[in-house]
């Protein structure tokens, strides 16, 4: 019969290589599987930094054995050897010795651990059982009488075992010092080698030996591996996905692994120390990494680990290609993913994240100057922000401006604000890229005649109170620079410093005349009562000099610019075009026969307004409450608006990558051209104006707006808020209206102008002092006068402290901020010192002309000869300084005043006191001098 | 047959390679380091890893020795068509696998004594040096027999496909009688073929089942970090016999002891069965609440279940002032640890 | 009333317990005649239901057996007991049949074959439904258990393991974890597995029989009973807080204090017969007492007792050499669980052999 | 008005077909047949048909021994444990449609069980159900063992049955856990405790601390068998997850195979017991 195996469906050979061939395909995609996934990125990185800080510890190898004084360590090891030779004598006594120590403790095992624990447990038993039939009602005398016994037996056993423990303790000590002299010269000894075996351990264990391959070896690296991956998990600061908060978790030091440890500060990346490690990321700083992590303020994908996987970001178009080059890096923002990183030169923009509700953020400079700018140039008149809304406009009020400008100056200064003055701050609504052609042009013409004439026809008029005298321009520019204009307005020709916070004066002589200046700076308020320009209390001379000086700053070509007038015809079918919606075009023509030119005008005016949105930084009448025209930048937050909402138009992606920081960019530096290509109606055309941004000040709008995100943090976490965080940050928005920081350092920031005095070499004393603790200084209620009514308090000081239109509110604002700030308790009260009488009276008027105080302070009348290099009233000491500041301050001035002040330290800390007086105790004289100074001033002679 | 020859040498020349790499970047790095023993035991390595190779070079060199000769068994086999001979073919294979596997035995024994020497030294302690030792023949043993399963399957591959050209040559020269299909293929290759089809087969699917057990261990978990700080040291109370501050006892799992001295720090695992014993401050005593064990306030168990005392945690001062604490280092009691530093922090206020 | 309950909580003690229940097995197997009749054995059951009545109006005992978890206890209890009952009644009569010579009673009814379509199916079909009715009753009756959330933080005092492994927990309080939780736990399993290639008795398969598979049941029950069945009911219902012993009506008082100091058998050799001191010995040295005994016990005690007893003799001969080996080594360790908690009773004992630098305790 | 509408009620109600007929109509309708390829009628052939083309009772042979189904002999204990199985895993995946195996979820869900969900008896079934099964399963053993049915040629199918024993407590101890409440979370800490004393491979077993390479310990806390089977140091969320898995997909499936191979043991190895 038939072999049965030969009947068979396939050739069984064949069925054989098909089952190798296949097994084997099988075996290589099973190692391939396992393979990949135990190759990964980070572990590259994680070995390429063992090698980085082998070399390093290698380098403290070589330090340690540099100054390891290496005769020290051959003298130890010789004593060693004799110590242990005579140790050797003694042999057979320590040997003695440790068999009484181990007979002992056999016994204290055997009457501690088997007889007394045991007893004791009984009587806690016992105890217990007594207790519960007490409870009962039973008093079972019985065991009251055994617990007795047993706690008596317990007793005598703990004597036994104190009698034990103590011959025990005294064999111990007998050995101990015969070994005493060689267990020091051990202890000596690995002290000296112990960082030196430390750091050798610390290399061997980061060396690629057999026990690093076998530890990390693919399916065994799970026992103890050395490659990890590093995480952090924060709870506090959780992810919101649509009001699911799941848990923050950041894994960058997987590869960033020396992100915070010191000496990596130029170490490649990604192995690079974190820059200011006290202030971030360290242990000890006040955003330790894991209660903060690094996503919060980078952004990026926190639980990825890999270098695509985060969602990097390139700086810039450069670093972009050279990653793309190296890591195959494509732009995550285009990939949708959840959570892209921000550019490295924005990240300040996340401060906002938890400082949003704060008027400034200390040490993010950037980030200030991006969110002054949108408040001082004006972006806020269109954009809503959150965190900076209610602030004052940003341009001047127009009630009255017919009495200020000529309409011919306002036509050809709004048509094109630079060629007035290239440093002018009104943005540019004409002659952009999309309304350069005729048709636009004349249209814009058309409109912005019947704006001026609108804005003339709601204007009140005004006539300056005073004719300005003559004055000399050389004077007038001294004064300039000297009295403090310049911490605010920036002039081209008095100095290279340039501030930017109020309008620039290069050219304001072809703007306003003589006499609107003279009345303007002699008092601003009689021209607009809400302005917040000061008076410097000028003289009249002083004012005729300055207007004059001010009035020779002209700008010659701009004067001679025709004015841009305008074809009624182009208004009259602009009018048209605004009346067709409504009434049909026979409509809208009938309705414009009836207009006559007046209306007309008003009619076109009026939509040219609303149309620019002129209201958004001037006050107009009418218009003081009308809502800026540009869109929302909060809700929702710029920053976290998705890729398809931004109109790219069609721009080219080479010239402005379809990122956020890429259309920011392109909107600042010149917002018409997405309209580029387009084909739209002249009504529709983009209306932001052109602010001719400098670099840095686009870059700093750009990370105050990128860095508006919905990224959601916990009010625990959110700073300022707690506490007294909401006063501090009330009488912070007062400094920055009022723009205090232009002059004086507060917080050590600020203090612009110094920026001057250093460039000019001028002697940092005579700049605006600064108020770091204002509030320990100086009593409320004089600080509160001297704001209402300012008066010098410096003589020698050119610079003056303007008289700021404040309000009583506004004050106390910024009173209750300096005294919060220096911890002071609320009730801020006023002082009073004890009356000195008698001898301590005499020995401190003795105290007092010893130390000559009157060769430099003013007493009141009496002022010293040379006013420039006199010091200040010291009548005013009693209500101006708070005793106990008056005290530290004599103690040691330089120190409290980070060395810029002129008054010598008299009671140098290692020297014997400069007088006899109270016994040559520098603290009492320190405290008689500042009881008579107080006395002074109250006229208690 | 040159062919083989070239293959094997260029085989073996790779397994020298693989071996001396990591003595290789050692090397590397030897030129840097001071330290002169952790050079004399990469050298070790390479030279056992040599001799490993030298091993398995004659146990390859036996087998083709023996391969060869089953070979010329088959072909007179297969000339006579006599079956008898297979079968002495078969045994002539066993005993040639039964030797090379009894080589790789002595190859592993040698292992076993060269690591002795080379690996561990002599100092250590008789019973962790012998496990360790154990340990590591048992890898090297286990990499060696990889190897030379590796190679013999690639020798095997090679033969594989060099017969496929001659085996259709032997189908012409004699065509069987009808009926009966031509032995194309002689019993034994076709058992190789299907013998080392499985091989692969168990190869991929244990690969599988490991890469299944590893799936099992989480590279990362989401419990609170081992390492943490507990604060300033004098915000602590303490006492002779020493307080017990529950502070960190939900969040950590640990206690933390002031006494006189300094700070220890007690896990709350209970060492019978991972329950979180409570601290009775009337009996001065842990009780767990499961099984009963109690422990003294120094974490040494007195009654109960529980087999060893309560093991301490790492406690040290970090730089900013604080107690810092590593959950990730133990001290056991009953190892004779607590002495180490970092069990105990002195400290005394 | 009082002194009553004073007198039945210190009954329950462990030791008495134990011993107890396994004077009760041994009389369940000697007087199998007297109890399986039905007229005795309904006596038993009244008597049980009338103690359990009764022992409600405790309110301890009712809280505890009230708990929704502990009623499957009962449910197990009362089931095992009837089974018991049912398995022990036809063994019985099937002895009594086989004794005068007589086939078994099943063999009269196992040779007529019958259709499955309707009967069998009928019955099964019908205890599906009653079933699926106690079921639900059950389950409308009693809610099932839910404690407050899960918190790492606190243990809650007693905590037991689901109920069925109350047997294993009790274990642990005499065996260190590795051998109480695993070790043994597989030895069971091995055990049972074993069982069908140890028994090579061919007599009594397929019909309820006692006299001709003794050396089967006796072991069988015991481990099944008495290590099983009652160590669950001690450890549901006498193990309170802090895993002390209460008695049935005694309140679960924390605070109960309990002398739970236990003594190493080296502790017993070396300090307390020869005084010498135990801390500086090397760890195998100071264990060896220990593993003397130990090895004894398994490998000396097996041979004596076969040479010894004509039975055992017997026995070796018809398993071979190889099975009669895992028997007695199966036998032994089951052993071994009641001899620890008999020398941690008497002597305070905890570890035979506690070798703690590397956890091996036994 | 109506007469027509009364008059076709007549005629219907005239001509009534009988019950019998009905049934016949039915019985040998095509439908009928297709479902069920025997007739209706009591006939031997019908009633062997019965059982054969029924995918279900095929279980059983066509005839059994009279002893064998009587209840005393088998108190139907595997019949039963086979019903609750089966009742297990429907109302388990019922209640999947409201329980979510995570940490914040869990608990709350299982209150919402007991207070809003419609029917939330499910869990009380499922629970009862479970417990039920154990003791019906070693009551199954116990039967098996007193009738000494596992000796030869059943003796592979008892130790399935052991199998099926430890599935039956694995399946209960993993489904313990998912409530997450205090008695879970800790009755499920003291059960895995142990694993972390098992010989060699868990970090407080004898012989684990051996295990070291180069000084450097390879099962610790974060390495050992405890480690995997929790999927961390402590009983916590991941525990639940794996537990959850274990439970309703994993255990379940093992054992029902294994279900499928002990039915057809007992077939093959000649039905239910009896003497011979």
């Amino acid at each position: 019969m038939a072999d049965f195996k030969d009947e068979r469906a396939y050739e069984s050979r064949t069925l054989t290589q098909w089952f190798l061939w296949s097994s084997l395909a099988l075996l290589v995609c099973v190692g391939l599987m396992a393979y990949l996934d135990y190759h990964r990125e980070w572990k590259y990185y994680q070995r390429r930094f063992m090698t980085l800080q082998r070399i390093q510890d290698r380098k403290q190898l070589s330090e340690i054995n540099a100054n390891a004084d290496v005769a020290q360590y051959k003298e130890l090891k010789s004593e060693l050897r004799e110590a242990n030779q005579d140790l050797k004598a003694h042999e057979d006594e320590i040997s003695k010795l440790q068999n009484q120590e181990a007979s002992l403790d056999a016994q204290m095992y055997k009457v501690k651990n088997l007889h007394y624990q045991i007893l004791k447990a009984q009587i806690s038993a016992d105890v217990y059982s007594y207790g519960e039939e007490l409870k009962n009602g039973k008093n079972d005398a019985g065991l009251k009488k055994k617990i007795d016994g047993e706690n008596n037996e317990a007793d005598a056993l703990n004597q036994q075992i104190f009698q034990i423990q103590q011959s025990h303790d005294e064999a111990a000590t007998q050995v101990a010092d015969i070994t005493a002299s060689r267990d020091q010269i051990k202890a000596k000894l690995t002290k000296l080698t112990a960082d030196y075996t430390a750091v050798r351990t610390k290399i061997q264990s980061l060396s690629f030996n057999w026990l690093f391959y076998f530890r990390n070896a693919m399916l065994l690296d799970f026992m103890a591996p050395t490659l990890q991956i590093q995480q952090v998990v924060l709870k506090n600061l959780p992810e919101d996905l649509y009001f699911a908060k799941t848990m923050r978790v950041d894994r960058c030091m997987t590869c960033h692994q020396a992100i915070d440890k010191k000496g990596f500060e130029d170490a490649p990346e990604p192995f690079r120390t974190h820059p200011n490690l006290d202030l971030f990321v360290g242990a000890n700083s006040s955003h330790p990494m894991d209660k903060v992590g690094c996503t919060i303020c980078h952004g990026g994908m926190g639980p990825a680990v890999s270098f695509n996987g985060c969602a990097h970001v390139p700086n810039d178009e450069v670093e972009a290609k050279e990653w793309a080059h190296k890591y195959g890096w494509t732009n995550p923002e285009l990939e949708g993913v959840q959570s892209v990183m921000a550019p490295l030169k924005y990240t300040q923009g996340s401060c906002l994240k938890c400082h949003g509700s704060q008027e400034y953020v200390n040490f993010a400079p950037q980030l200030d100057r991006g969110r002054q700018l949108m408040a001082t140039r004006g972006c806020l008149g269109c954009h809503k922000v959150k965190g900076l809304e209610g602030l004052t406009k940003a341009g001047p009020a127009l009630y009255r401006v017919k009495g200020k400008l000529t309409k011919d100056f306002v036509l050809k200064w709004v048509w094109s604000p630079k060629s007035y003055n290239t440093e002018a701050r009104m943005p540019s609504f004409f002659q952009q890229s999309n309304n350069s052609d005729p048709d636009s042009l004349s249209k814009n013409k058309a409109e912005l005649n019947s704006l001026v004439d609108y804005l003339y026809d709601k204007s009140e008029d005004y006539t300056p109170s005073e004719a300005a005298p003559p004055g000399s321009v050389s004077a007038g520019k001294k004064l300039v620079k000297e009295i403090g204009c310049l911490a605010c307005h920036g002039i081209d020709d008095v100095t290279s410093h340039h501030a930017d916070f109020a309008p620039d004066l290069s050219a304001v002589g072809s703007k306003l005349s003589a006499n609107f200046v003279y009345t303007w700076i002699k008092n601003p308020q009689h021209f607009n009562p809400d302005t917040r320009m000061p008076s410097l209390r000028l003289s009249d001379k002083e004012a005729a000099d300055i207007t004059a000086y001010l009035m020779s700053k002209k700008n010659p070509d701009f004067d001679q610019a025709e004015v841009p007038n305008f074809d009624p015809a182009v208004r009259d079918q602009l009018i048209v075009e605004y009346l067709t919606p409504q009434l049909g075009v026979g409509g809208a023509n009938a309705q414009l026969t009836q207009m006559d030119e007046h209306a007309r005008q008003m009619y076109l005016g009026e939509k040219t307004l609303n149309k620019y949105g002129c209201f958004g930084c001037h006050m107009i009448k009418g218009f003081e409450t009308a809502q800026g025209i540009g869109t929302d930048l909060t809700s929702p937050p710029w920053g976290s608006k998705q890729l398809g909402q931004l109109d790219f138009g069609f721009t080219d992606p080479e010239q402005i990558p379809h990122t956020h920081a890429g259309f920011l960019a392109a909107k600042l530096s010149n917002p018409r051209q997405f309209d580029k290509d387009k084909v739209v109606a002249f009504k529709d055309k983009l209306k932001m104006p052109n602010f001719y941004l400098s670099d840095d000040d686009r870059e700093a709008i750009m990370t105050a707006v990128l860095g508006l995100t919905d990224t959601y943090v916990p009010d625990e976490m959110t700073a300022g808020i707690h506490g007294n965080g909401r006063l501090l940050e009330k009488g912070r928005r007062v400094i920055a209206d009022f723009n205090c920081r232009g002059c004086h350092l507060i917080e050590d920031q600020g203090g612009e102008i110094r920026e001057m005095y250093n460039k000019e070499g001028i002697d940092l004393s005579l700049a605006p002092p600064n108020l770091k603790h204002e509030g320990e200084k100086v009593q409320v209620p004089w600080f509160h006068d001297f704001l209402l009514g300012v008066h010098p308090i410096r003589p020698w000081l050119h610079i003056r402290m303007p008289s700021f239109p404040w309000t009583d509110e506004k004050i106390d604002a910024v009173i209750t901020y300096f005294n919060l700030n220096d911890d002071q308790v609320y009730p801020f009260q006023k002082f009073v010192t004890r009356k000195l009488t008698g001898d301590d009276y005499r020995q401190a008027q003795q105290l007092f002309t010893q130390l000559q105080c009157q060769k430099c302070h003013v007493l009141g009348a009496q002022v010293p000869k040379d006013l420039n290099s006199a010091a200040p009233d010291l009548l005013k000491v009693h209500e101006r300084l708070k005793p106990d500041w008056v005290v530290d301050w004599l103690t040691n001035p330089a120190a409290m005043s980070d060395q810029n002040t002129r008054m010598p330290g008299f009671w140098p800390a290692d020297e014997p006191a400069p007088s006899k007086t109270f016994g040559g105790d520098g603290e009492k004289q320190r405290e008689a001098l500042r009881d008579y100074l107080f006395m002074l001033g109250n006229g208690q002679q | 047959m040159t062919s083989s020859r070239g293959g094997q040498y260029g085989s073996s020349f790779l397994l020298a390679l693989a071996l001396a790499f990591p003595a290789a970047a050692e090397a590397a790095d030897w030129a840097g380091t001071a330290s002169f023993s952790s050079a004399i035991i990469t050298l070790g390595i390479a030279g056992f890893g040599l001799l490993a190779l030298y091993v398995a070079y004659l146990t390859v060199r036996f087998l083709i020795g023996a391969w060869k000769e089953s070979k010329a068994a088959q072909k007179e086999a297969a000339a006579h068509a006599a079956p008898v001979e297979k079968k002495d073919g078969k045994a002539l294979l066993g005993a040639a696998l039964g030797l090379g596997s009894l080589y790789a035995v002595m190859a592993m024994g040698i292992l076993f004594i060269v690591s002795l020497f080379v690996l561990q030294g002599i100092g250590l302690s008789f019973t962790e040096s012998l496990s360790q030792v154990l340990i590591a023949a048992g890898f090297a043993g286990f990499a060696l027999l990889f190897l030379y399963i590796i190679y013999l399957l690639a020798a095997m591959l090679w033969n594989a496909v060099r017969p496929a050209k001659a085996a259709p040559a032997a189908s012409e020269v004699a065509p069987a009688a009808a009926g009966l299909p031509a032995p194309t293929v002689t019993r034994r290759s076709f058992l190789s073929l299907l013998g080392w089809a499985w091989v692969a087969f168990t190869a991929a699917s244990l690969g599988a089942l490991s890469t299944v057990l590893r799936f099992f261990f989480p590279n990362v978990t989401f419990e609170p970090p081992l390492k943490f700080k507990a604060g300033f040291p004098d915000t602590y109370a303490f006492s002779a016999t020493g307080m017990v501050d529950e502070r960190y006892k939900d969040s950590h799992r640990c206690w933390i002891i002031r006494n006189t001295e300094g700070f220890y720090v007690l896990s709350t695992i209970c060492t019978h069965l991972g329950c979180t014993p409570n601290w009775l401050l009337a009996d001065q005593k842990f009780k767990c609440p499961c099984h009963g064990s109690g422990f003294y306030i120094t974490g040494i168990n007195f009654e109960g279940p529980a087999p060893r005392p309560l093991p301490r945690y790492n406690i040290i001062l970090s730089d900013d002032g604080q107690l810092q604490i590593d959950e990730g280092i133990q001290y056991q009691y009953e190892l004779g640890q607590w002495g180490l530093p970092g069990s105990f922090l002195d400290y005394k206020g | 009333m009082h002194f009553l309950i004073h007198f039945i909580n210190a009954l329950f003690n462990p030791v008495t317990y134990f011993f107890t229940s396994v004077i009760g097995f041994g009389a369940m197997i000697r007087y199998r005649e007297k109890w399986t009749e039905p007229p005795f054995a309904l006596r038993i059951l009244i008597g049980v239901l009338a103690v359990l009545g009764l022992s409600m109006f405790n309110d301890h005992f009712r809280e505890i057996s009230t708990k929704s978890d502990n009623v499957p206890i009962f449910l197990m209890v009362f089931s095992v007991g009837f089974f018991t009952w049912l398995s022990f009644r036809q063994a019985v009569v099937n002895d009594r049949r086989l004794s005068q010579g007589q086939p078994p009673v099943e063999k009269e009814t196992s040779d007529k074959k019958v259709y499955v379509w309707p009967d069998l199916v009928y019955i099964e079909f019908i205890s599906t439904i009653v079933a699926g009715v106690a079921l639900m009753v059950w389950s409308l009756a009693l809610h099932a258990p839910l404690e407050q959330a899960a918190t790492p933080a606190w243990t809650p005092n007693p905590s037991k393991a689901p109920w069925y492994f109350l047997g294993l927990q009790e274990m642990l309080v005499y065996y260190d974890p590795w051998l109480a939780g695993v070790v043994f736990p597989s030895l069971i399993i091995v055990g049972l597995m074993a069982i069908p290639y140890i028994d090579k008795n061919p007599k009594g398969s397929g019909y309820y029989t006692f006299n001709e598979r003794k050396l089967a049941i006796i072991p069988f029950l015991f481990g099944f009973l008495i290590l099983w069945v009652t160590l669950i009911f001690l450890g549901t219902f006498l193990r309170g807080p802090g895993w002390n012993f209460f008695g049935p009506y005694e309140e679960w008082d924390p605070h109960k204090v309990v002398v739970l100091n236990n003594i190493n058998l080296s502790e017993y050799f070396w300090v307390k017969l020869l005084g010498m001191g135990i801390t500086n010995l090397n760890p195998v040295v100071r264990e060896l007492p220990g593993f003397a005994l130990l090895g004894f016990y398994f490998i000396g005690l097996p041979p004596l007792l076969t040479k010894k007893s004509k039975f055992l003799m017997g026995l070796l001969e018809r398993l071979g050499v190889a099975r009669y080996a895992v028997l007695i080594f199966l036998g032994l360790s089951m052993a071994a669980l009641p001899i620890k908690m008999v020398l941690r009773w008497a002597f305070n004992l905890k570890y035979i052999v506690s070798i703690p630098e590397v956890f091996f305790n036994i | 008005m109506f007469e027509g509408l009364k008059k076709k009620i007549e005629e219907m109600r005239a001509h009534r077909p009988s019950p019998e007929a009905v049934k016949n109509a039915i019985a040998e309708g095509q439908i009928w047949k297709s479902i069920f390829r025997h007739g209706y009628p009591d006939t031997p052939r019908n009633r062997i048909m019965a059982v054969l083309s029924n995918v279900f009772l095929h279980l059983h042979p066509v005839k059994a021994r009279h002893s064998g189904v009587k209840m005393s002999y088998t108190w139907c204990m595997g019949g039963l444990s086979f019903f609750l199985f089966l009742n297990l895993t429907v109302t388990g995946v019922l209640l999947m449609f409201y329980y979510r195996p995570t940490a914040e979820y869990a608990y709350y869900d299982i209150v919402a069980l007991r207070e809003a969900v419609p029917l939330g008896i499910m869990r009380e079934l499922h629970r009862w159900g479970a417990h039920a099964m154990v003791i019906t399963v070693w009551l199954h053993m116990f039967r098996v063992f007193m009738t000494g049915s596992y000796k030869p040629p059943r003796e592979f199918n008892w130790v399935i049955g052991v199998v099926l024993l430890v599935l039956t407590l694995l399946l209960s101890f993993t489904g313990y856990l998912l409530p997450w409440d205090q008695l879970a979370m800790w009755a499920i800490t003291v059960g895995t405790n142990m694993a972390r004393a098992t010989p060699f491979l868990g970090y407080e077993g004898p012989g684990a601390s051996m295990l070291q390479v180069g000084g450097v310990k390879l099962v610790t806390g974060g390495s050992d068998i405890h480690f995997a089977l929790l999927g961390g140091h402590f009983v916590s969320e991941a525990t639940l997850l794996r537990f959850y898995v274990l439970h309703c997909v994993f255990i379940p499936l093992v054992a029902a195979t294994l279900m499928a191979v002990h039915f057809w043991r007992v077939r093959k190895d000649g039905g239910i017991s009896g003497p011979l």
